[in-house]
C-alpha cells in the first residue's frame, strides 16, 4: 500500500461499496417507480433517428430500424430515455463540481501514447459499443446493470460476455491504459 | 482489513439468504378471502343483457366479452368479438396474464349465470380487475334481446321504450338492418348467409 | 486499497437504512386474517363438479329431521328472512358469514362432524359465498339447488321434485346459434376485426415497454 | 402498489421529470464513483483498479435483493416490470463487440456522459463514435434484419432459465460478489505494489 504517497494528488472518490449501494438503491427506485431500469445507449439512438429524420426524411421512413421510432405525434427525443439521459449529463456536473473535478478540456490516457492514438482508440470503441449496444438490446447499463438486477438471462448474459471479452483482449490494448 | 467490511458483507450474504427462508408466499398475488367475501356480496358485478347489448351495438372499445364455455359451445355460438377462455383455463398461468394485461371491462358469459359466476370468483381471486358478468347469461339474451318480448297493454312507458330498444337490438344481432348499414338490405342478407357458413367452419 | 476505501462508514449507514426498510417491510407485513386451502386449479374442479350441491328433494329429510347432521343457513338478509325461510335454518346474512365469530362457529361445525347447507334466494346468489367458504377450507359447506325461491314453489310436494329439473341450471335453453342467427357474424360495419377464437398460449408478457432499453 | 407509473399510481405527465431526477440521481452516483475517469474503469481489466466491479456488483446485489424483498411485500409487481428480452445470438455477437469497444474506449454510454460534463475531449470523441455506431448500424440494417430477431427467448429470468427460483439466483449471486470482492481486493495488493505512481 502507498497512501503514504501523494494523498494530496489522490482523487477524492467515494467508496465504491458506498455508490455500489447508492445506484442499487437508484435502480431499485428506478423499478419501483417506473417499472423498468436505467439505460443511456436509448437516447443516443433517438439522437440518430431525430438527426437523419432532419436531415432526409424520407430516408429515415425508409429505414426499418429507424422507422419504429418515428412517430408523427413527437420527436423522437421526447423519449424517456433521453430526459434521463441528460438527467445523468447534470448529475455528473453536479458531483464533478461538488468533488472539484471540473477543469479544463482534457485528454485523459497512458502516459505511453498520443492524444492522437487515444482520440481514435475512443472514437473506434464508441463506433463499436454503439453497434454492440443495438445487437445487445442495451449496453451495460440497460442490459448488464439494469437486465441483470431484474434477474433478465439476458442481462447476466451480456454482462459475462461482456466483461470476459474485456479480459480477453486487454491484453493487446494494455498500451492505452498502462 | 476494515471489520466494517465484513459486517457488510455479512449483512449482503444474510438478507440474500432470508430471501430463502421467507415463508411461502401463495396468496400475495390472489386477492385477500376477506377482500374477495366482501366483493362477492356486491351485486355490482352483474351487468344486464341491455346494457352489454347497448354496448356493442355502440362499439364500446372498453367491453371485452370473454365466455367461459367450452371451446365446442363457442364455435358454435357465441356474442359479437367475444374471446373464449373456458372456465378450467382461467387457472392457467398464460391465460392469467393475458386477461391480466388486458386493460378493457371483461365481462364474463355463459349459458346462465352460474359458470360465469364461478369464473367471476375464480378470476377475481387471482387478482383480475374490471370483471363483471352477464346477469341471466346467453339464455336471458335470447330471451330479451334476441326474441324480445312485447310487454302487456297497460305496461308503463319506460318498459314500451326498452322493448323498442330491445327490438332494435334484435334486429342489429340478427343480422336485420339499421341505420348504419349503408348497403341495401337484401345484398346484407345474402352475404350475412354466406359469412355465417364461414364463421361455422373455421372461425 | 485506495484512500477512500479505507472508510466504508457511510456505506455501513446506507446499508443499515436499507436493512430497516426491509425489516419495516417484514414486520408491517399484515398476514390475512383467513387464507385459501386449497389452489385455484382446485377451486377450478370444484366449480366442475357438483359435489357440494344440495337437491331440493333430499331437504325433506332434514324437514321430517330423519337426518341430524345438517344446519341450513339462510345467507339472505334478516328482511327477507322474516319473509318466510325453510323451517329450522338459521339466518346468517352473506356479508356476516365470515365475520369472526361466524368463522369461530363454521370450525366448530366443522369439527363437530355438522354439514353446513347454505342457500340464497336461487343457486346463483349462495354461489360465491359457498366458493369462497369452500375456498378457506371448510368443505362441509353445501349449497342448495334452486335456493329458497324453488323450494318455497315446491315446499308442499319436495319429495316429487325428484322427477322435476327445473333446478339444474346452466344448461342451454335455446339452439343458441339457430336461434340468433347471425349473431356471431360481423353482419354489418364491425370495424375491429373478429378475434381468434381461442387466444393463442403465450409466453409471460412482462410488460411491454420500450425495446432496447438502454 | 409498485410499480408507480405503470400502475397509474403517479399520472404519465411526471414521467420525464421523474427520468429528469433519476438521471441525475443515476450520473451523480456514476461520476462520484470514478466512473468518469476512462482509466479508473479500464483498471478492472488490468487489475490495478476494480472500482468498476466493486459498484456494479453492489448495486446488482443490492437492487436484485430489494426488488425479491418488495415483491414479497406486495410493494412492487414483479410481473409488471420490464425484464430484458433474450434474444441469445444477437446478445451474444453484441456483448462481444461491446467488450472489445469497452476496453479501447474505455467508457460505456452512461459514464461517458458523466465525463463530458468534467470536460473529458475523449468521452465526446467515444459519445460521437456512438453515435456514428448506431446510425451504421440502423444504415445496415436491412442486411442483418434476420440474425438480429433471431434466438428469441422471450423474457425470461435467470431462474426460469436455470430452474430454479429467483430468491436461490439472488444468494448465488450475493455469494460470488463477496467471493469476487475479496479475490479482486488480494489482486489489487498485488498489482498496485508495481506501480509506484498512480493517479488519476
Amino acid at each position: 500500500m502507498n497512501q503514504e504517497i501523494d494523498i494530496q494528488d489522490r482523487p477524492k472518490y467515494i467508496n465504491p461499496y458506498f455508490g455500489g449501494v447508492l445506484l442499487g438503491l437508484v435502480l431499485l427506485i428506478t423499478f419501483y417507480i417506473t417499472g423498468r431500469g436505467l439505460g443511456a445507449s436509448g437516447a443516443v439512438k433517438s439522437a440518430v433517428v431525430t438527426t437523419v429524420d432532419k436531415v432526409a426524411p424520407d430516408h429515415a421512413e425508409q429505414n426499418t430500424y429507424m422507422k419504429a421510432f418515428i412517430t408523427d405525434d413527437h420527436s423522437p427525443m421526447f423519449n424517456w430515455l433521453v430526459f434521463e439521459s441528460f438527467g445523468i449529463f447534470i448529475g455528473g456536473l453536479l458531483s464533478g463540481a461538488l468533488f472539484g473535478r471540473i477543469k479544463k478540456l482534457r485528454i485523459e490516457k497512458s502516459p505511453n501514447i498520443t492524444n492522437k492514438t487515444r482520440l481514435f482508440a475512443a472514437g473506434i470503441g464508441g463506433i463499436l459499443f454503439g453497434i454492440g449496444s443495438q445487437f445487445g438490446r442495451g449496453c451495460s447499463s440497460g442490459a448488464a446493470l439494469s437486465g441483470t438486477a431484474s434477474s433478465s438471462f439476458g442481462g447476466l448474459l451480456v454482462m459475462l460476455l461482456m466483461f470476459g471479452t474485456g479480459y480477453v483482449v486487454a491484453y493487446f490494448f494494455r498500451k492505452l491504459w498502462i | 482489513m476494515n471489520k466494517n467490511y465484513i459486517i457488510l458483507m455479512g449483512i449482503l450474504i444474510l438478507l440474500a439468504a432470508g430471501l430463502l427462508v421467507l415463508p411461502l408466499k401463495n396468496n400475495s398475488k390472489q386477492l385477500d378471502p376477506e377482500v374477495l367475501m366482501w366483493d362477492i356480496v356486491q351485486p355490482t358485478r352483474y351487468v344486464s343483457t341491455d346494457e352489454v347489448a347497448k354496448m356493442i351495438i355502440e362499439h364500446d372499445p372498453l367491453l371485452m366479452m370473454v365466455d367461459v364455455r367450452s371451446a365446442e359451445d363457442f364455435q358454435l355460438f357465441s356474442l359479437t368479438n367475444a374471446i373464449n377462455f373456458p372456465l378450467d383455463s382461467l387457472a392457467l398461468d398464460d391465460a392469467r396474464s393475458a386477461l391480466t394485461f388486458n386493460k378493457r371491462n371483461l365481462v364474463f358469459y355463459s349459458n346462465d349465470d352460474l359458470k360465469s359466476d364461478q369464473a367471476w370468483v375464480i378470476a377475481k381471486r387471482l387478482g383480475l380487475k374490471n370483471i363483471y358478468v352477464l346477469k341471466g347469461g346467453l339464455n336471458r339474451w335470447i330471451q330479451t334481446i334476441i326474441q324480445p318480448e312485447a310487454p302487456a297493454e297497460t305496461a308503463s312507458e319506460a318498459e314500451f321504450n326498452l322493448y323498442a330498444f330491445r327490438q332494435g337490438a334484435s334486429q342489429y344481432f340478427t343480422g336485420g338492418s339499421i341505420s348504419i348499414d349503408k348497403s341495401p338490405q337484401a345484398e346484407v342478407v345474402v352475404s350475412r348467409k354466406k359469412k355465417a357458413k364461414a364463421a361455422e367452419g373455421g372461425c | 486499497m485506495h484512500v477512500h476505501e479505507l472508510n466504508p462508514k457511510k456505506t455501513m449507514v446506507t446499508m443499515i437504512i436499507f436493512v430497516i426498510v426491509i425489516i419495516i417491510g417484514l414486520v408491517t407485513l399484515s398476514k390475512p386474517r383467513l387464507n385459501y386451502a386449497i389452489t385455484p386449479e382446485e377451486t377450478v374442479m370444484l366449480a366442475g363438479s357438483e359435489e357440494g350441491f344440495f337437491y331440493p328433494y333430499e331437504l325433506e329429510d332434514i324437514l321430517n329431521k330423519t337426518i341430524d347432521t345438517i344446519v341450513l343457513v339462510d345467507i339472505r338478509n334478516t328482511f327477507q328472512f322474516g319473509r318466510g325461510h325453510i323451517p329450522g335454518a338459521e339466518n346468517i346474512s352473506a356479508v356476516e358469514l365470515i365475520s369472526k365469530e361466524n368463522i369461530k362457529r363454521l370450525e366448530a361445525l366443522k369439527d363437530a362432524g355438522q354439514v353446513v347447507l347454505i342457500y340464497g334466494n336461487n343457486l346463483v346468489e349462495a354461489n360465491g359465498p359457498y366458493m369462497l367458504l369452500r375456498q378457506i377450507g371448510f368443505d362441509n359447506v353445501k349449497v342448495l339447488m334452486g335456493g329458497y325461491s324453488y323450494y318455497n314453489v315446491w315446499k308442499d310436494k319436495l319429495g316429487d321434485s325428484y322427477s322435476d329439473d327445473s333446478y339444474f341450471i346452466g344448461n342451454a335453453q335455446y339452439d343458441y346459434a339457430e336461434v340468433a342467427k347471425g349473431s356471431s357474424v360481423s353482419n354489418n360495419d364491425n370495424d375491429t376485426p373478429e378475434p381468434k377464437a381461442n387466444v393463442a398460449v403465450e409466453r409471460k408478457k412482462k410488460n411491454k415497454a420500450v425495446e432496447g432499453g438502454c | 402498489m409498485g410499480p408507480l407509473i405503470p400502475q397509474g399510481i403517479i399520472p404519465m405527465g411526471w414521467d420525464f421529470v421523474i427520468a429528469l431526477l433519476i438521471g441525475i440521481a443515476f450520473g451523480f452516483v456514476l461520476e462520484a464513483s470514478g466512473f468518469s475517469s476512462s482509466r479508473n474503469i479500464t483498471g478492472v481489466f488490468y487489475g490495478y483498479n476494480f472500482v468498476v466491479l466493486r459498484v456494479f456488483f453492489t448495486a446488482v446485489v443490492v437492487a436484485m435483493i430489494g426488488l425479491q424483498y418488495f415483491d414479497y411485500f406486495g410493494w412492487i409487481d414483479l410481473n409488471q416490470i420490464y425484464v430484458l428480452p433474450t434474444f441469445l445470438s444477437p446478445m451474444i455477437v453484441g456483448a462481444i463487440i461491446m467488450g472489445v469497444g469497452f476496453v479501447l474506449g474505455g467508457f460505456c454510454p452512461g459514464t461517458s456522459y458523466t465525463a463530458i460534463a468534467i470536460g473529458k475531449i475523449d468521452a465526446m470523441v467515444f459519445t460521437g463514435g456512438l453515435f456514428l455506431g448506431i446510425f451504421l448500424f440502423s444504415e445496415f440494417f436491412p442486411f442483418f434484419e434476420q440474425f438480429y430477431y433471431s434466438g428469441n427467448m422471450g423474457s425470461i429470468t435467470i431462474g426460469e432459465f436455470f430452474g430454479i427460483s429467483n430468491n436461490l439466483v439472488t444468494l448465488i449471486f450475493v455469494v460470488i460478489a463477496v467471493v469476487a470482492f475479496y479475490i479482486t481486493w488480494r489482486i489489487e495488493l498485488r498489482v498496485r505494489k508495481n506501480m509506484i505512481q498512480y493517479k488519476f
